[in-house]
C-alpha cells in the first residue's frame, strides 16, 4: 500500500478518522475499557481486542508471565468467555469505549474462525476483525494455521465469505514465509495484515531442567525485537497492496516514526502498554516533538 | 475495579534495607496514599530505560494520608527488586495503583497469619483493623524486625520464637475467637493453614494470593488464581485477597 | 542426541577432549589467531571461523555495522580472502592456536558449497567444517538454501561425499522450517547441527525514509534474542539424534545452562566475544561457581 | 597489529563536560598507558550490564605513562557516549587497548588539521612530535577550549578565528614547508584536505578515519575503508591512520 520512505502520520485507516497511528495491540488491553475509564484512548487510532474463540476458555495452566528481564513470555492459551458472553456482558460495555474497535477472533479449525466472525456479525459494536493465525500459545489451530500461507488463505476465505466489514490477519514470525502468506491473504480478500504476533521464546530453569511453562514455548515480546519487525514490515509491505499494520516492539516515537518509514499504515503497542498505560499518549507527545523539530 | 487507579511519579522519600535483603521503599505518592487499602498493591517500574518490560507488584505495607506516602517492604529476589531497593531519596518510581481487592475490613476480633515476607502488609492492615493476634512463620530470624511488635513466631531454624512452621502456631489457636482471619504468604503456607482450619472457619478467612503479573490492572490474563467453581479467577482484578473457600486449593 | 534436562557439562564434542562446552561463533573470532596472542583460549572448546568462500570476496559496501543498543546489526557479507590465500595464508598460521579449529563455509550454489570443501581437505589444520546454509547478508546462496529444508539436504549430501570430517550445518531461524532442515541434515549426514544464525533485522532512519545498511536488511544478534534460542535449540534437539549446537544470546554462564538443559551439546559465543574477548574464561569461571554452589 | 592490546578494569580519575556535549575521561589504566601511542584508539565499555552490546572506540586524547593514566575527549552523540559520559570517578571502565597503527611519527615539522572533535587525538600527538602547526574547523565556538594553542581556527558561523571552512586555511600553507600532515576528522573534511593538497605531499599526509566498530581488535570485519588498491582496508587492524594515499577517496 505505502512505499517505504519519509514517514507521514495517516489521518484515517480503513477510512475511519484516527488521531494518530498508534493502536493498541490485541491482549494487552482487553476490550479498551479499562482504560477508556482511565481516560486514556484520546491519543488511540484502534482498539484490537483480546482473542475471543467460539466457545469459553479457561487458558493455560499458572505460570502464565514470565518476565526475563530482557523480554515477556506470555502462555495466556487464549483465556476468554466465548462468543455468547462477548456478546451479551462485553460488547455492550465496549460500545462506550469511543474508539473504533477490532475484535481479533482466533479458533481450532477454519470453520471455527467463520463460526465466531459470522456471530460476532449480531454486533453493532465493532469496526471490523483481527483474524489470529498467529497465537503461539495454543496446540490445535493458532500458529498452525499461520505458518503455511495456504492455509492462511483458506482461512481468509473463510472469514470474507461471512463479513464485509474490513479485517486484517495477524501474522507470525515463526517459520513459514510471512511475505507469501501476507500475499495470499491479500489474494483472499483480506483488507490489512498485522505484522506480527509474537515470537517463539523459552524459558529453562537450568537448576530442575525444566521449562517454566507448561507448554515449553512461550510467546515472546521485547522492545529488543524491533529491528525484527521492521524487517518484516519493510518485505511484507513491498510485496502486497493492503495496509500492513505493524506490531512488535514499539516503546517510543521514533519506533513508530521507523515502523511507518518500513511500510507501516498503523502501528501496535502491547507488551508497553501493559507497563505504561499512558504510553499512546507518550508516544503521541513524542512524535509532536519529533516531527517538530526535525 | 481497577478504574480508580493512577499512574504517579512517585518521589522516593525513603530507600534502605532494614535486613539482608529486605528493602523498605516509603514514596510519596499523594493520590494513591489517599485511596488505598490494607490488601491492594502497586505496581511499581523498577527502571525508567526500556528493561525489565514489566512493572514489579507489591503490597502496600503502611500508608500515611496526611503525608502522601505509600510505603513498601520487600524482598530482593531478582532484577526488579534488586533495581528497586537501588533507589535513593529524590529519585521518581513510577506507581501504578491502587490495584485490586483489598481485605474487607469487617469490625471483630482479627487473626493475621503470615509466612516470610507476608507479613509485609500486615502493618497497614493493623492500622485498619485497630489489632489483632499476628503469628508468623520465618525461616530464620532474618526479618523480625519486620513484624509487627507482640507477633507470635515459629522459625524453622529455631533461631527465634518456637522451632517450627507456623502452622505449629495453630494448635493453640481457638478459630471460634476470631471474627475476620488473614493470611498470607507462599501459596504452600497458606494453602496448610487453610486446610488445618476448621471447615465453619472457611469463610472467614481471607487469603492475600500471589501470580505472576503482566500488567496488574486486568488486561493481560497473566495472573491466573484457581477457581474453586472451576476455571479461574484473576489475581489483579478478583484478588490478591480471596475468601479461602473461592480457591481451589487442590490446583494451587 | 540429547535429551532435555538438568545440564551436565560435556567432556567432549566429536570425539575431541574440550575444557568446557563454550565455542567460538563464525565472524566474531577471525581464525582464533588474534585471541590465542591474547591466550584467551584456555576455557575455547572448539573455534568456528570466519566463512570461507571459492573466490575471495571483498565483502559489502560500508556501513557494516549498527549497534542499536540493544542487539547488533551485522552487513558483513561473507568478506574472506578466498581459498586459496586461506590454504596458503591463514590455515598455516591457524596451525598453532592449539585448539580444534572449524572451518565455516558458503557458497553460492551446492557445487560450490562442495568445491570449498573439497579444496579445504588439502589442509591438515582444521577438525571439521560448519556448513553456512544461512548467511542473512548475501543475495544468491546463503539464507536461500537455508529456508527450503531440502535444499539443506542437497547441500549437505554434497558436502558429506567431499570429506570424512565431521560437519555442522548452521541453520536459520528466518523462515522456512528450522526443525525439518535439521532433519533434512541429519538425514543426509550432518554430524551436527548449529542452531542458529542471526535473525534477519533492519534499521531505518527515519529523518530520510532510507535503511541504514544497503542492503536495507542485515543480520541480527542480541542477548535479549536468548529465548529464541533456547526454544529453537529444545524443538530441534528433541528432533533430531545428531548434537546441536547453540547460537545466539549467549552472555553469561547461566545462558549456557540454559541451552544445554535445552538440549545443545556445545554452546557458541558470537556477538559477547566482539565486547569481551575473555568471555569464554568469564563463562567457565561463572560456570565453575554457578554448579558449585547449587 | 593488536597482539599486544589488554582488556584493563580501568579507575576512573577524571569524569566532567569541558563544554556543552564535550565530555573528558581520565582513566587509570597502568598497562594501556605504557604501550599506546598516538592515533591509536581503545575500545570503552558504555556500561557493565548487557547494552549496548558493542564497545565504542575513542582515540587516546592523552597519555601520561608515569601516572599510569590515559585520557579522552569525546561528543555525546549517542546512547554509548552518553553512557560514558556519566561515569563518575571511582567508577570503572573496561578499557581494550592499544587498538590500531597509530601516526608514523618522523621527525621533522608537524602540520596538524582537524575537523570538529577529530581535534581530540591532537594533544598527544603533539606531545610526541614535539609541536607542529594545528588548523582546525569547527561548527561554532563550542570545543574550541579543547584546541591546543596556537590553533588557526575557522568556524562555519564565524563566532572565532575566521568564518568558513577549515580547507579556507589551508590557502595560505605552503605543503613543502612540512614533513609530515595529520589530518582528522569528519570523512567529508578529510577528503576535502586531500584534494585540496598538492599530489606531492599525498604520501606525507596520514589520515585519521573512522568507520562503526564491532570489535576494535580485527575480528568482526564491521570497519572497511575503501582501499586506492581496490577492495576495503580494516580500519581497526591497517588503521585507524592511514597514508592519503593508502584510501580511494572516490568511494568514501
Ligand atoms: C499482589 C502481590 C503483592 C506482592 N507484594 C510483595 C511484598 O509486599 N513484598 C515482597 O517481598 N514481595 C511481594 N510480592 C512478590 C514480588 O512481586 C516478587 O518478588 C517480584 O515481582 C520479583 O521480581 P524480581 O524482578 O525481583 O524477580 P524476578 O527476576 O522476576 O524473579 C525472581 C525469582 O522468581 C522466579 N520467577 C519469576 N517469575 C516466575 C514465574 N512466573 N514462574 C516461576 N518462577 C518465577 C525467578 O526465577 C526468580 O527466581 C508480591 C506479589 C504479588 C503478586
Ligand atoms: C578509531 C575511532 C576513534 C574515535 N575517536 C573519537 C574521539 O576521540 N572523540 C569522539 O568524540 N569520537 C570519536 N570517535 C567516534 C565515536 O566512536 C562515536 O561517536 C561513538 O561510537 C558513538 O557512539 P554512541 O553510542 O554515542 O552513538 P550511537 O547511538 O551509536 O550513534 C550516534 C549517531 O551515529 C549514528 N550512527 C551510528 N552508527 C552508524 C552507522 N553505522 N551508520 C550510520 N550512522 C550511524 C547514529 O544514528 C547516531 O546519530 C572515534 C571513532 C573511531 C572509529
Ligand atoms: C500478554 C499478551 C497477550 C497477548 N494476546 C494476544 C491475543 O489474544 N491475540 C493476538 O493476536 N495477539 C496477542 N498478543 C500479541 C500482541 O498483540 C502483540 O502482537 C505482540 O505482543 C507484539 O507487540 P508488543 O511487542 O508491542 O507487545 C499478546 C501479547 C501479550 C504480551
Ligand atoms: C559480525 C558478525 C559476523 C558473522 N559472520 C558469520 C559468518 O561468517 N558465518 C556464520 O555462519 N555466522 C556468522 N555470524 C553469526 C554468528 O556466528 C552467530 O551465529 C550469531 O551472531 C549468534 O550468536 P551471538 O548472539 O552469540 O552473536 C556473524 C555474526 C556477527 C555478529
Ligand atoms: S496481571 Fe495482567 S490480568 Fe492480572
Ligand atoms: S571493528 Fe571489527 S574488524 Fe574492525
Amino acid at each position: 500500500m505505502k512505499a517505504p520512505g519519509r514517514p507521514s502520520i495517516p489521518a484515517s485507516f480503513w477510512g475511519i478518522p484516527i488521531p494518530g497511528p498508534v493502536a493498541l495491540a490485541s491482549g494487552t488491553c482487553g476490550f479498551g475499557i479499562e482504560l477508556a475509564e482511565m481516560n486514556l484512548l484520546d491519543d488511540v487510532a484502534f482498539v484490537f481486542s483480546k482473542a475471543v474463540t467460539p466457545e469459553p476458555r479457561d487458558g493455560n495452566e499458572p505460570p502464565r508471565i514470565y518476565d526475563t528481564g530482557m523480554g515477556l513470555l506470555n502462555s495466556i492459551g487464549l483465556a476468554n468467555p466465548g462468543i455468547e458472553k462477548v456478546l451479551s456482558d462485553v460488547l455492550p460495555r465496549a460500545a462506550s469505549i469511543g474508539r473504533p474497535l477490532v475484535i481479533n477472533v482466533a479458533g481450532a479449525t477454519v470453520e471455527e474462525f467463520a463460526r465466531t466472525v459470522s456471530a460476532l456479525e449480531a454486533s453493532g459494536v465493532h469496526a471490523g476483525y483481527e483474524v489470529n493465525v498467529s497465537c503461539p500459545n495454543v496446540e490445535a489451530g493458532g500458529m498452525a494455521f499461520g505458518v503455511d500461507p495456504s492455509e492462511v488463505g483458506r482461512v481468509t476465505r473463510a472469514v470474507r465469505r461471512e463479513t464485509d466489514r474490513p479485517f486484517a490477519v495477524k501474522l507470525t514470525p515463526n517459520g513459514g514465509d510471512m511475505v507469501r502468506a501476507a500475499q495470499e491473504a491479500e489474494a483472499a480478500g483480506a483488507d490489512a495484515v498485522t505484522v506480527c504476533n509474537t515470537f517463539l521464546g523459552m524459558k529453562i530453569d537450568w537448576r530442575t531442567g525444566t521449562p517454566v511453562f507448561r507448554r515449553g514455548v512461550a510467546g515472546y515480546s521485547s522492545p529488543a525485537l524491533l529491528p525484527l519487525v521492521v524487517a518484516g514490515v519493510w518485505q511484507v509491505s513491498s510485496a502486497v497492496g493492503i495496509p500492513v499494520i505493524a506490531s512488535g516492539g514499539v516503546r517510543e516515537a521514533s519506533d513508530v516514526l521507523e515502523l511507518l518509514s518500513a511500510g507501516a499504515s498503523l502501528v501496535q503497542v502491547g507488551t508497553g502498554v501493559l507497563r505504561r498505560p499512558s504510553l499512546p499518549s507518550e508516544i503521541a507527545a513524542g512524535l509532536r516533538e519529533l516531527l517538530c523539530e526535525d | 475495579m481497577n478504574g480508580g487507579m493512577m499512574d504517579e511519579s512517585a518521589l522516593v522519600m525513603e530507600s534502605r534495607f532494614v535486613d539482608d535483603g529486605i528493602a523498605r521503599l516509603v514514596l510519596e505518592a499523594p493520590g494513591i496514599a489517599a485511596e488505598c487499602r490494607p490488601g491492594q498493591f502497586a505496581m511499581l517500574e523498577p527502571s525508567p530505560g526500556a528493561f525489565p518490560v514489566t512493572r514489579r507488584p507489591l503490597t502496600f505495607s503502611g500508608c500515611d494520608r496526611s503525608a502522601g506516602t505509600v510505603s513498601f517492604l520487600f524482598d530482593v529476589v531478582g532484577k526488579g527488586t534488586s533495581l528497586l531497593s537501588e533507589a535513593s531519596p529524590g529519585d521518581r518510581i513510577r506507581l501504578l495503583g491502587p490495584l485490586g481487592r483489598g481485605y474487607d475490613i469487617t469490625p471483630g476480633r482479627w487473626l493475621l497469619i503470615a509466612g516470610g515476607m507476608g507479613a509485609a502488609g500486615f502493618p497497614f492492615l493493623l492500622s485498619r483493623t485497630g489489632g489483632g493476634l499476628v503469628l508468623a512463620g520465618m525461616r530464620s530470624s532474618r526479618g523480625i524486625g519486620c513484624l509487627p511488635a507482640g507477633s507470635r513466631l515459629a522459625t524453622e531454624d529455631g533461631s527465634a520464637g518456637v522451632r517450627g512452621l507456623v502452622t505449629d502456631l495453630l494448635v493453640d489457636i481457638d478459630w471460634d475467637a476470631f471474627d475476620s482471619v488473614a493470611v498470607c504468604g507462599p501459596a504452600p503456607m497458606m494453602k496448610a493453614v487453610v486446610l488445618a482450619a476448621p471447615r465453619s472457619a472457611a469463610h472467614r478467612i481471607q487469603v492475600s494470593m500471589e501470580s505472576g503479573m503482566g500488567c496488574g490492572w486486568g488486561v493481560c490474563g497473566g495472573c491466573p488464581v484457581p477457581s474453586s467453581g472451576g476455571g479461574y479467577l484473576s489475581c489483579c482484578r478478583d484478588g490478591p485477597v480471596f475468601r479461602a473457600d473461592c480457591i481451589d486449593w487442590e490446583r494451587v
